[in-house]
């Protein structure tokens, strides 16, 4: 039996080879291997190139300043950094936090642990299509609300957010500082720190045919951005994040980075029609909606849920054939419904019964249509076992 | 989720998923849909023997996890020949190790146990 | 000109090709490339499973439990962890930490941090020869004390500390956890988790001959150890450290690790017998002063002290031929004089003017060769462009 | 540890590194060892010309860092033929330029423009 084909490129990707070559080159005792801060000798100091190399290959793919970029462990480790970095920071100011519903957890789950320390957060509710309005934002603002974050690209459904908007409210207001975390975006939809106004955003290499482990945290100089730092030591990234700096992780982001860029708008193209062939696909089956509107979607995520069907029992009867996640890779295991769908108001059961398809550089045509098939006889045999709707329960 | 190779199996296989018709059929339903798990048998019942009513066949249906459904398969697929006693013809724990459902699933265990006990119940009621 | 030759393996150590290799298999797509978060799909169940091995492979080296194993992005990391983890779950019982001069910054600057946050910290000082007394160690033992927090291995001189002379004395407290910094350990010295009865241990990868940016902080289960976790999101590593894990990069420690803890008997002795030649070799040079005793330090450190020569001009005057470091390599950038080697008792100047030569895999006779001339010529012109100690000051 | 091109040359071949002795030579030290750096020239003064004492030959001794060495070698060996005057070959600050001198080490520029006014003193004296 063929391995099934991989559609779970939200949840992560695999890594280009040109990205495993250039991290290769990194590692061993022909390559780059010093320590970047052992700033004495040769060794260290060709690898202190290359990171400074990566940051700016880095900061150019997104729009930032080499200076802006803080390398950490993923965005999970940007995203707690933004949040309490900020809020110890800010702490003299106010302790009113803003984020919403549909956030990945490396964001609410911090937002969870200030409010447990006394911070005050308030999560927004998306619209239906899974957008959050800048009005909504702009009425929770308060006089100490000191930061805000909301993401670029959700995770689950695809929603790409106006953080312009967002940020236009909050430079308004002053004094709240907008975190964007773009852990999705690299490569998926176009990036640009410094004209999205935001004054600090998360990254990670690992959902853009990068290596898993690696992301950063940018701080906009422009604003000013002043955090506290969680991780003590060296003093590696100015201080910011101490930590050896991995060479040869930081090299896969900045080459991962530069070739998603640069195949983003054919990409684009090529994953729309894709996935719009696939949607065509799977709402023949019967019982299939889509969550999210396409116009606000980026092309490589489509998001479905079916009638008749029990989620956990779908996605096990997938399975084989393709590779497709329900809810988030990082919660799927825990089996509870996807809290991101829930609040764009689908049912426990459709929310439950939903399959997220994430599309790639690899992607072909003939892994959609086995995508379709590969649904449809889950389906039917299914609710065929269900006694699907005509039996009443 | 990592399901068990018997797991996975009656899961794929399904045997014996459907329903039966006839005036010698009882069924038993438990569980709900919009909570995630429904489960129904159909008992094919022979005429009383001296041991209480046997079963001839069986049929299920189920709306639920692959646990619950590779359960309910099996239990209908073991039916045919046994008396139409409460017992399944594994009791609940036994059947969640042979299967190894997680602990936290033991509720879904228990509504095809339901669902068994009612279909049951008919019969003895024939 | 050929490169220098490599003598900084305690700053870091380039990666085995065999551990490179096992890295190279969880990149790629025709590789173990999965989120081995994604429990529902193959390709989440094989990274899993990879994860899983990597785990029960490290633990194996260091004789713990696979239960017993957090990954990290590095002992940095996982100190951070251990310190604050253990300090903020402590709290109700007391705020008093323990810990030495002697102990690397990625302890000593998060112990600094709970002191400005109302903690109270002892730093125990050394023998001249590095050794914390475990009786010091019990002096400063108080009813609130909750944490010690005392290094095995010294990355500075190769101090080999008595750790399991101070998990007797905050065995017999009874209410301190004993955490070890063993970020140089693996390889270098026996390790053995529950036999040195140590509550919490942190380990690094990139000392060892594996990938930079990945570390592990064990927890003993026979104490009970639990900790407050710091990086909140997708629960991985039991809730205790969320973020995607990298599985080449666990993978490559766990390689590592094997190798290490193979190769190390032989290696021990192969090293110590190097050592010994260049310590004798640098020593007719004339001036030397040895840092650390020989039955006390691991063979693949030596640290040397030059009287009548200026530190960074002997580090930039060797630096032609050989790559060594004064001071540790995350400290050496800001240009001060080692802080572990003042805690010896040698003034700034020997402090400053002191080279830290660190021995592996790949060290020859013939590169301690090179080294022994090249610190030899380095002194004579040094000394003489100095004026030697014959010109008074 | 980075140097420029320009430091990494003095430093490695410290031109005029040494000392000088007789009647004609002065010499002007300044800093101190123990705090890490000290420097010393030695000048070979020609009589006193109409335009104040001349340098024949100038060699240098220097305690610190490879800028300080680099610095002290440098401003020796511009000295040949040059008035013994209290200013430097060139001022601290175009050194600390051209010599790409990070900024927290002004302060043993500073050590080897006084050993240099001394050594120039001294030979004012003469
Ligand atoms: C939107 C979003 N934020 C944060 C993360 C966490 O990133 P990482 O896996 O690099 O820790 C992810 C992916 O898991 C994500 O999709
Ligand atoms: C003793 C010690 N602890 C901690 C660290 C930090 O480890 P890492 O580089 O993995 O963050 C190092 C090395 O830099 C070390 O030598």
């Amino acid at each position: 039996m063929s391995p099934p084909v991989y559609l779970d490129h939200a949840a992560t990707t695999p890594v280009d080879p040109r990205v495993a070559a250039a991290m290769a080159e990194c590692l061993t005792a022909d390559g780059v291997f010093g320590n970047p801060a052992s700033a004495g000798h040769v060794h260290g100091e060709a690898a202190f190139e290359r990171v400074e190399a990566a940051r700016a290959a880095v900061a150019a793919a997104v729009g930032a300043d080499p200076q802006e970029v803080v390398f950490t462990s993923g965005a999970t480790e940007a995203d707690n950094l933004a949040i309490f970095g900020v809020a110890e920071h800010a702490r003299p100011r106010g302790r009113h936090v803003v984020t919403a519903r549909t956030e990945h957890k490396a964001v609410l789950d911090p937002c969870r642990e200030l409010e447990r320390r006394g911070w005050q957060v308030t999560y927004l509710a998306p619209d239906e299509r899974g957008r959050v309005a800048p009005d909504r934002l702009a009425a929770a603002l308060r006089a100490d609300t000191v930061l805000v974050s909301l993401m670029h690209v959700n995770n689950e459904i695809g929603t790409v957010q106006d953080v312009a908007a967002f940020a236009a409210v909050c430079e308004r207001h002053g004094g709240a500082w907008l975190h964007v975390d773009a852990a999705q975006s690299v490569g998926k939809v176009a990036l640009d720190f410094h004209a999205s106004g935001a004054a600090l955003m998360s990254l990670s290499a690992h959902k853009s045919h990068g290596p898993k482990g690696v992301g950063a945290l940018l701080l906009s100089r422009r604003h000013g951005v002043r955090i506290e730092p969680r991780q003590f030591g060296g003093g590696q990234e100015r201080g910011l994040r101490s930590g050896t700096v991995a060479t040869h992780q930081v090299v896969g982001m900045a080459a991962a980075f530069a070739l998603a860029v640069a195949a983003r708008p054919a990409e684009a193209i090529r994953l729309a029609a894709l996935r719009e062939r696939l949607w065509r696909g799977l709402e023949a089956h019967g019982g299939a909606l889509r969550n999210g509107a396409p116009e606000d979607t980026v092309a490589a995520i489509l998001n479905v849920s079916f009638a008749d069907v029990e989620g956990e029992s779908l996605l096990a009867a997938v399975a084989p054939r393709i590779s497709v996640s329900t809810g988030s890779a990082c919660t799927s295991a825990s089996g509870e419904p996807s809290y991101v769908l829930r609040a764009l108001g689908r049912d426990e059961r459709l929310a439950e019964a939903s399959l997220r398809f994430g599309l790639g550089r690899s992607t072909s045509a003939e892994d959609v249509d086995e995508a379709i098939a590969a649904v449809g006889a889950a389906l039917s045999r299914l609710r065929r076992i269900g006694g699907g709707c005509a039996i009443a329960s | 989720m990592r399901y068990s190779e018997l797991t996975r199996q009656y899961f794929e296989r399904a045997p014996c998923a459907g329903t039966l018709a006839g005036p010698d059929v009882v069924s038993g339903v438990a569980g709900r849909r919009p909570l995630g798990t429904w489960v129904r048998f159909d008992l094919r019942i022979a005429p009383a023997a001296a041991r209480g009513p046997q079963i001839l066949e069986a049929r299920f249906l189920a709306f639920g996890c692959p646990h619950t459904i590779a359960v309910a398969a099996w239990v209908a697929e073991q039916a045919a020949g046994r008396p139409a006693s409460a017992e399944l013809p594994q009791p609940v724990d036994a059947l969640r190790r042979s299967f190894e459902v997680p602990v936290e699933k033991l509720g879904r265990l228990l509504v095809v146990e339901d669902a068994w006990r009612a279909a049951t119940a008919a019969a003895a009621k024939k």
